[in-house]
């Protein structure tokens, strides 16, 4: 589990797998889910890929991942 | 002196604090609490002699300013997320534009809900948007909805339930009720962009949209707050090349001549503020009754002239809505 | 259950912890990083008004909100509904108090109450928002919400 | 307002404006000994007022309010007017402090070592820090621990603690009759009784204490142990400090430390008396 301070929101989040892993992903620069389930060793696996964007769209309500379409 | 004139006195010129003693800061402290204005103070007197009791309570009033500041701005960031995809003009107002546009009204000030203006013909998208991003309505009641569309100058108030913070969205700036009927268009068309996908109303509209909210309400509750942003916008853009004609421009465009005329000419009184006299004018006798009202809290922070709100209250009702619209309003209320 | 990890957010949070380091495709390591699926992963920690203002405070929640005027009545789900509308009931003819919701809260009913009626007294308190009546009073009442 | 007292409890000074005499000589009585808030200014304002103007008279009922307040606060009847003062102390600490971390834990002391006890209202924590100030420890604090962010201590809070139902017969067994405030019947949460604490404490409430043990009381069937790790303790924590989120990243940084920093135990106790040991056992154990 990870704890995390978000400086812009002031806000404090407890972060479970797979959010911790997603969020140092986006370190590499802005994303999409199948490229982050790429960087996280999960390539072509469309499964992972469905999950992280499950938790895409958690950390964006949360305000943690802004979402640019 | 009362202590909300002495309150005043102390936030035009902080000096004035180097010889208050003990129950001249408790009134004090306590008035500018009640008035949202501790933060304010606690900026102005920073770095000065004072009793150790007083610098501890304005430390703390700073962490508090400090908090809501970043509280308000990241409202403001959810805000542009979910409406960028509409590419509607979206323009912050009152204490959180302050902040966002790096004012010295901004500085310390306690900020209450997010206020955004975007175009009378976006409202719907905008609703929609927002719902979608998870805010939700605070007063679930159709007749408060169709209240709000039809006669106030704002959606219905929603609110986020992640951070419990409210947002007010309007399309002009008093309700279309009300006998001055300002420019919205105008308002939109002259906001300022910051580069990050929000406005502020310009420096002059900014002014009269203070004086306009100071009056709207009618009750003129938080009334030394709003004087006090006037005061500082009025300082901060004096400079501006023949400012005091442009605001003059814009009152008149707006239909909030004598609003705009009254406020400039109260915060004047109350805070010294530097001001063209000929523009302003000089005061008048009901002047000083709107800065009884304005100033009537006592130094244990309560409100201490009922008589005097009453007849404001029902003034208040009167300005946002004429009177046969004002009766069937309270009947239907009562009714209901 | 790794131990805390001293994040720092910036503008993107960047802290991240070297233990969960990608190190090769195994099937353990993939459902421990992808975790349930409904399970959510963030649980952002909310101002606690919770335990303190329960045993400080002695606050009411009154049903339905005042502001909505006289005349209404609560149906099975918590909704506020008009005066004899079908499958509703009256309102309590008073503020409820701190002490009564934390009861009904593990089951009991309010006081000249029954059960049905209390469920949709509880059903309408946790529907309350921000900005309506008896919201930080019924705010300062729940259990900690992590 | 037409009555006043004004009262310091450990590092923080109040001011309670009354429109009826009686509350105020009670608290008079109640904080006898205490000091004076620092250079008469108070940090927090509280105001027991009558709803009504006519409420001063005809049944009296307090409306508590303040610098800060709680919109739906129900009136209490004027013979709580002790409890009505406590209460708005209480909210204002709970709403406005911001100079220390405030966590919602009873605290006390021993060779400047702190035992911080956490959790829900009737757990029991008040009991057994008042039991514990009867046994050789300090007592800092019943309701409220403050955790320096820029040291670490935990300052006092002294006040005096409040005892419910049963509990103020198990203080009344062995402490003499006059620390005791007046019996307060048919309140919200039942009797209620304030005890003050030992002289030692109100006299060092200036002194801090450096956190050694954090504990997690609970009533339980039978006696149980469990260690708590750090980020439990930390979210535990956050749902019993009302000011973490307003203090930022002052706050995030205090109270990881504090939560990394000493041992967190879960108690579950049947009784006051298997409490009582267990703890002082823990505290033998806790790392110097």
């Amino acid at each position: 589990m990870t704890i995390l301070y978000h400086r812009p929101s002031g806000m404090t989040h407890v972060l479970l797998p797979p959010a911790p892993n997603i969020l140092a992903a986006l370190d590499a620069g802005p994303a999409d889910a199948a490229r982050i389930a790429e960087r996280l060793g999960f390539a072509a696996d469309d499964e992972a890929v469905d999950v992280i964007a499950a938790r895409l769209a958690e950390l964006a309500q949360s305000g943690l991942v802004a979402i640019e379409d | 002196m009362r202590p909300a004139l002495l309150l005043a006195s102390v936030l035009a010129d902080p000096q004035r604090a180097l010889s208050l003693a003990g129950e001249d800061w408790q009134a004090l402290l306590t008035v500018a609490r009640a008035e949202l204005l501790l933060g304010s103070l606690a900026h102005r007197l920073d770095g000065l002699a004072l009793p150790p009791a007083v610098v501890a309570i304005l430390a703390d009033a700073r962490v508090s300013a400090t908090h809501g500041r970043t509280q308000a701005l990241w409202e403001a960031e959810m805000a542009r997320r979910a409406l960028a995809p509409l590419g509607v003009p979206v323009v912050v107002l009152k204490g959180t534009a302050f902040v966002a546009a790096g004012l010295s009204a901004g500085v310390g000030r306690s900020i209450g809900d997010l206020d955004i203006l975007v175009p009378r013909t976006a409202l719907n998208v905008v609703e929609h948007a927002l719902i979608d991003a998870g805010w939700e309505w605070v007063k679930p009641d159709p007749y408060d909805h169709l209240y709000y569309r039809r006669w106030m100058h704002e959606l219905p108030p929603l609110t986020h339930p992640e951070r419990d913070r409210m947002i007010d969205v309007h399309h002009t700036i008093l309700p279309p009720t009300a006998r001055p009927t300002p420019d919205a268009a105008a308002l939109i068309a002259d906001a300022l962009p910051l580069g990050n996908g929000l406005a502020v109303l310009s420096p002059a509209d900014m002014i009269v949209h203070a004086a306009a909210h100071l009056f709207a309400d009618g009750d003129l509750a938080g009334g030394m707050r709003n004087l006090w942003d006037i005061d500082r916008l009025l300082r901060e853009f004096a400079d501006h090349p023949d400012f005091a004609e442009t605001l003059r421009a814009r009152a008149t465009r707006h239909n909030l001549c004598a609003a705009t005329a009254r406020a400039i000419r109260l915060a004047r009184r109350l805070y010294e503020t530097p001001v063209d006299q000929t523009w302003a004018g000089r005061s008048q006798v009901t002047d000083g009754l709107y800065l009884r009202r304005l100033t009537a809290r006592d130094g244990w922070g309560r409100e201490r002239r009922p008589a005097s709100r009453f007849a404001f209250y029902v003034r208040s009702h009167w300005i946002r809505m004429p009177p046969l619209l004002l009766a069937r309003h309270l009947w239907t209320k009562a009714r209901r | 259950m790794n131990g805390m990890a001293d994040q720092q957010g910036g503008d993107g949070p960047h802290g991240h912890d070297a233990a969960d380091a990608p190190a090769g495709f195994a099937p353990t390591r993939r459902r421990l990083m992808l975790g349930a699926a409904a399970a959510s992963t963030v649980v952002t920690i909310r101002p606690a008004l919770a335990s303190t203002a329960g045993s400080v405070m002695n606050c009411q929640v009154p049903v339905p909100d005042p502001k909505l005027g006289a005349g209404k009545w609560i149906d099975g789900q918590g909704r506020v509904v008009d005066a004899g509308s079908p499958n509703a009931f009256r309102p309590p003819y008073r503020p409820l108090k701190a002490e009564e919701i934390r009861r009904a809260m593990q089951g009991a009913n309010f006081p000249g109450a029954d059960y049905e009626q209390s469920r949709a007294y509880m059903a309408y308190i946790r529907k309350l928002q921000n900005g309506m009546s008896g919201f930080t009073c019924y705010q300062s009442l729940q259990m900690p919400r992590p | 307002m037409r009555h006043g007292f004004a009262v310091r409890v450990g590092p923080v000074g109040f001011r309670i404006g009354s429109e009826w005499q009686a509350p105020v000589a009670a608290l008079a009585r109640l904080y006898e000994g205490y000091p004076a808030p620092p250079d008469g200014v108070a940090d927090f304002t509280v105001r027991l007022e009558a709803a009504r103007p006519w409420r001063r008279w005809a049944r009296p009922a307090i409306t508590i309010r303040g610098d800060f307040t709680l919109p739906d606060t129900a009136p209490l009847p004027l013979a709580q007017g002790l409890l009505a003062a406590e209460m708005g102390m209480n909210l204002q600490m709970a709403l406005g402090a911001r100079r220390w971390l405030l966590l919602h834990a009873s605290c006390v002391e021993r060779d400047g070592r702190a035992l911080l006890m956490s959790g829900h209202s009737g757990a029991g924590k008040s009991t057994l820090s008042a039991l514990l100030g009867e046994r050789g420890w300090r007592l800092l604090g019943d309701e409220f621990a403050l955790l320096d962010p820029a040291t670490g201590l935990v300052h006092p809070f002294p006040r005096p603690v409040s005892l419910k139902n049963e509990s103020i017969a198990v203080m009344a067994a062995d402490i003499s009759h006059e620390r005791f405030g007046p019996l307060i019947a048919g309140t919200p949460k039942g009797d209620i009784r304030h005890l003050r604490p030992a002289a030692d404490a109100i006299a060092r409430m200036a002194e801090p204490a450096r956190p050694a043990l954090l504990l997690f009381p609970q009533f339980g069937q039978t006696e149980d142990l469990r260690p708590v790790g750090p980020v439990e303790s930390f979210v535990r924590l956050t749902q019993a400090s009302t000011n973490y989120v307003a203090l930022g990243e002052t706050g995030y940084a205090a109270l990881t430390a504090l939560a990394q920093g000493i041992p967190a135990i879960g108690v579950d106790y049947p009784d006051t008396a298997s409490a009582l040991r267990l703890v002082e056992a823990l505290w033998a154990e806790a790392p110097r």
